[in-house]
């Protein structure tokens, strides 16, 4: 798909939960060619404060309005700014930038979508692809995991009601649903049993995604991860996004694989997971000073 | 200069002649920030481009540093890449063929770890259709081998420099780091050691770390300051290159819009690449050629030939007391 | 850190010991950006500083570089005072009193034109009560004496240093310069030359330029950038300098926020100065202290001592393969 | 007066000519210290692009309600910037700065205020105070010369018939009132006749005041020019604003005065006009590009 560079228009900018804010952008023509699991890069400000765009993937694709829905986090200068801009502002953006989810049916089902805290972002537009393409009795069997640290978290309970699909809902401090990391949740529903998917999406922190690596490797899932890096370009051309792969031999050098172009949606397998040490996402204390 | 003798012009001639090269205008995207072209077909029509300079080429393919690579500043990006690159056969026969039909000089920045390399990638690459100059990279501020090492001194950049001369009858240009003490003083001398051009500068050695988890945002520690942030900086170098030899010089640094372009033609560099601003606006490069067009044409200056160098430095106070203590310059105020 | 761990502490100890000098929080206001104290003293109480270093005094009154003196750039500021000051007498006769009766520790920043005159300057202000410390100025970019080229050359440093060493007693801060190759290099000769700290950065070299009118933005041509756009290239040369010797170092360069400030702390300098930022917040200091408060209670750190220096270098990756090309950074890294 | 750094709140803001606009802030500390010809430091816009604060002159001051007016043009980043500022707004200024006019009475009448451009800025809050100090008879005696390269640079034609005083307007190209240069009007009106002046207020480009200073210093006028140069802190402190003082003895060195602290009124007397170049203000070509 071609990649464009769009002035897009502010429709809709809302917050819908803690620090999380759904913004509707009208942009016809990335909206015609963009897929679930592809993101955009995100010009938050004119000028150069701050100087590069951000990424931000597609949380939902409505191509007869001809326009994209953003679902974003406040951790930092740029999406704080980002959340500042009010309808009718002019939002630069790129895209539609990376390979996207490819929902293979043949794999079958169950499926599962992990989802931790933003991480539904991408996620919800594929859950709305995968009930689409499922037969209507299928639907029970896409199960959406979705945890966050805290209730005050999480979207809007009913924001799944229309899918009809199973959600499991977890939170770190027990505030509600599970008490527990997703992943726990995760394991300790699927394990064994029936409902032990055959395909496996997720998004979410590094932390979350390697527990999800693990557990797909170990059960030889199908599985693919929308991962994460640093991005300067979105397109290939600085090389800064890069995440260690693993190695077609094992004596030969490193290999890299880089989140922009080769992702952001990944094959558990081709990432080297035991070089990627994760550290905890900072909490914004100092958000704006 | 005076508003009223201005008269506009619709198509000024943006052409320049570059030593041994004729570019159809003066702007050229800048080794790294342009892949290898492809990665940016889709914004605009390559075609428009004066010339097209692709990632840093090693002999053998590099993987790059570990991540993170990359981390954000004031105005400025800090990058760490490590000079991953795909090695310069397979640049040959994966990467050049797209580019060579595109008709736009290409131009092949390498760099070495030792001498030697330099020459081999040289005479390797030399002659080989489709590929206009050779910019020599000692300055990347990010390995140990093959950067700041050769480009901090004299003697060496020199030695770097009559290694390509002597393997390489292409045109060749020297890419110069800023992190030295006298920028000049280098490019006298990769310039006596028979570099036709100059281009600079190369990324500002820089760190950046986080107060929460108390590490470097890069893995490398360090990396190289780029962005609107260095404009100030690399002008006044491209300045202090241009006072000092007498080849084309290339202006490189924080350049976002035609005016940043202009102002370095207007001190004196022949040409400009633009690196980083490429990642905000994929299609900077044909902005700043259309600016500087509109631009020349509102003042009623014919040719870009005409505005380059231009600078007028006497003092508007006919009291100046003080110089600047770079040589280069402070002759310009006596 | 573990985010789990941290136990909040709302009163942290901000004294930091800097060499022989106590100070009740490592902030202190920069050599020409605040003046001689009283020009800031509306905006708040200037005894929550840690210290004041005052503008660059000269055994003469100097008037200054004609203007344009001032130039904006992205996140930056280029300034070509060109060292206007009171002279040393005046200093002493009209602006210390003010300043000394504050009981905050002030720092005389000095230039000369000679060696010589340095070591009048530091001999006519040691001891004088209400005075802390000399901060010797080898790197302003804007003259041609008492500037970078004392600065930029170790043997030439190291001769001025040993010369205010000789005549003062007081302790003695060398203030640097980052237009160099290794900053380190200069760092080591000062203090073997005897002097007790080490600040670092002054601005860097720099330059704009207006293409209407063709002509520099500064009479000057070049001036010193400082301001945000610098702050990636302080830490650096503040790291490096902090890895080559032993004594205090106080880190200077594009601080606006607290954030800043701790980042030049968690890489080990002892102390910072705060300098464009003022302009921009005239109560920027103050507000950085209580930051600083903030976080440290925050995290559970009980003195900012604890966090000095506390950077973890380590390789977050199990390989790195390239090394940066500063040998005081690499070793770090291996 | 006691400076201070408060944050406004933008109450009106309007275009009332070619790239000028005014800017009512409610800034109640400022507001009731301030003085005519005094200037604040406005930061146009959060974050480091642009990095410094802006100078503006107090257009009208009003601290009954709190509130402050600014009156300024679009000549660059800066001043677009402040331009999109709408209502609601919190901006960060800092104020009262510099010395004010100081309108002297026992200099008598008449009283001539020559405004280039933007230059009627500072002006109308001294034409203010002037008209309010002035005995009835004689608001006759204090003449506006107000000129602008063009007519629709000009403020709104009634904005001065509240005052009751006598307007004499000039633009470059004609097309309204006088053709020429606003000191080609102002000389042609006053020379030798009795509307001569016995003080002159004058705020406009350099270049304008530069022929203000001959005329007053030929005449031996008292004169208060409003004087400008580029400013990064407006305190004192950066030594950044200077200008070529005369001075005291000839063989002396050099000497500057500061804009921010020593004027930014100066009388024409004690500035050096034969050592300041004034060059023509670039046309915002690329304003923002
Ligand atoms: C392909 C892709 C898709 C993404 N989709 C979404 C999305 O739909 N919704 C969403 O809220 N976020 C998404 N992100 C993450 C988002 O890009 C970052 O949160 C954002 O760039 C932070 O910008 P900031 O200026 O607010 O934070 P900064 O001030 O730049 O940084 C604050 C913190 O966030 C971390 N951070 C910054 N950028 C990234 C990044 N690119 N990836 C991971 N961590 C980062 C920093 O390391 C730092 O710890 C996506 C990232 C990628 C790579
Ligand atoms: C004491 C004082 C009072 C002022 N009062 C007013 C006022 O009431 N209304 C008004 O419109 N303007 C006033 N000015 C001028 C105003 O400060 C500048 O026009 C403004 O700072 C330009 O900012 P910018 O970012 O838009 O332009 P920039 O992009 O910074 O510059 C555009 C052009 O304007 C020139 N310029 C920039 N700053 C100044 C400056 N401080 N003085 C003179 N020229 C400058 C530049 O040299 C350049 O040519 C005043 C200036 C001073 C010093
Ligand atoms: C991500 C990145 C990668 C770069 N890679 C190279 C390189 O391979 N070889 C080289 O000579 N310069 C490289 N550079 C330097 C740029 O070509 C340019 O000199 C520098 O970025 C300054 O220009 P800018 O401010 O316009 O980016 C790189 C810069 C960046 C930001
Ligand atoms: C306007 C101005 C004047 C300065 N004058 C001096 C000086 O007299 N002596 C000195 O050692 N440094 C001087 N400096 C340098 C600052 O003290 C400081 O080292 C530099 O600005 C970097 O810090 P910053 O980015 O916080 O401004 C000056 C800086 C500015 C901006
Ligand atoms: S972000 Fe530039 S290559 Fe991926
Ligand atoms: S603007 Fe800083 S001294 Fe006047």
């Amino acid at each position: 798909m071609k990649k464009l560079q769009e002035t897009a228009l502010v429709i809709e900018h809302e917050q819908v939960a803690q620090l999380t804010h759904r913004l509707k952008l009208q942009a016809p023509g990335i909206s015609r060619s963009a897929c679930a699991g592809q993101f955009a890069m995100i010009q938050v400000r004119e000028g150069f404060d701050p100087l590069l765009r951000r990424p931000l993937s597609f949380h939902r694709i409505l191509p007869a309005e001809g326009c994209i829905e953003l679902l974003y986090r406040v951790v930092g200068r740029g999406t704080w700014w980002l959340s500042q801009a009010k309808p009718g502002t002019a939002v630069s953006i790129l895209g539609p930038l990376g390979n996207g989810f490819t929902p293979d049916e043949s794999a079958g089902y169950p499926v599962a979508l992990i989802a931790g805290g933003i991480g539904i972002a991408p996620l919800f537009q594929l859950l709305l692809n995968l009930v689409a393409d499922s037969p209507e009795n299928r639907r029970e069997n896409i199960h959406l995991f979705y945890g966050a640290r805290t209730a005050a978290e999480l979207l809007p309970e009913d924001s799944f009601d229309l899918l009809g699909i199973p959600v499991h809902v977890s939170t770190d401090d027990g505030s509600r649903g599970f008490h527990g990391r997703v992943t726990q949740l995760f394991e300790s529903i699927v394990e064994g049993g029936p409902m032990q998917p055959r395909r496996v999406f997720a998004c979410g922190p590094l932390a979350m995604q390697v527990q999800v690596a693990k557990w797909v490797v170990a059960h030889g899932t199908a599985s693919q991860l929308s991962l994460e890096a640093l991005m300067a370009c979105g397109v290939g051309a600085c090389l800064g996004c890069a995440l260690p792969a693993v190695r077609s031999n094992d004596s030969g050098p490193n290999q890299f694989v880089h989140v922009c172009k080769d992702g952001p949606i990944f094959q558990a397998g081709s990432i080297e997971w035991t070089k990627i040490q994760p550290h905890p996402m900072p909490t914004p204390t100092f958000l704006y000073s | 200069m005076d508003e009223n003798t201005t008269a506009s012009n619709a198509n000024p001639d943006l052409s320049v002649q570059l030593g041994p090269l004729r570019l159809k205008n003066p702007v050229m995207a800048a080794s790294g920030t342009f892949g290898y072209g492809a990665e940016y077909s889709d914004f605009f029509d390559l075609r428009e481009l004066g010339a097209i300079v692709v990632k840093g080429l090693s002999l053998q393919p590099r993987p790059g540093n570990p991540p993170p690579r990359l981390a954000e500043t004031p105005a400025g990006l800090i990058n760490a890449i490590g000079l991953e690159n795909v090695g310069v056969e397979s640049f040959i026969r994966e990467k050049l063929p797209f580019l060579a039909q595109l008709q736009v000089p290409v131009i092949a920045n390498i760099f070495g770890n030792t001498v030697d390399e330099y020459a081999e990638l040289a005479s390797r690459l030399d002659g080989i259709p489709g590929l206009a100059a050779i910019e020599i990279n000692i300055s990347c501020p990010n390995v140990k081998e093959g950067g700041m090492v050769f480009g901090t001194d004299p003697s060496m950049a020199a030695g770097v420099v009559q290694a390509v001369r002597r393997t390489a009858s292409m045109p060749i240009i020297t890419k110069l780091t800023p992190n030295v003490t006298r920028i000049a003083q280098i490019a006298r001398a990769v310039v006596d050691a028979g570099s036709d051009m100059i281009s600079c500068i190369n990324t500002i050695a820089a760190m950046a770390v986080d107060i929460f988890s108390r590490r470097p945002k890069l893995a490398n520690i360090v990396g190289g300051l780029s962005g609107p942030a260095i404009k100030p900086i690399a002008l006044r170098c491209t300045y202090e290159v241009v006072q000092a030899v007498h080849c084309p010089v290339i202006g490189i640094g924080g350049i976002t819009n035609a005016t940043d372009a202009l102002e370095f033609l207007l001190i004196g560099a022949r040409a400009v690449q633009i690196g980083t601003a490429n990642f905000v606006r994929p299609s900077v490069t044909r902005e700043v050629i259309d600016g500087m067009r509109r631009f020349l044409g509102v003042q009623g200056i014919h040719s870009v030939e005409e505005f380059i160098g231009t600078l007028d430095t006497r003092c508007l106070f006919p009291f100046a007391e003080e110089a600047c203590p770079i040589p280069e310059i402070a002759d310009k105020r006596a």
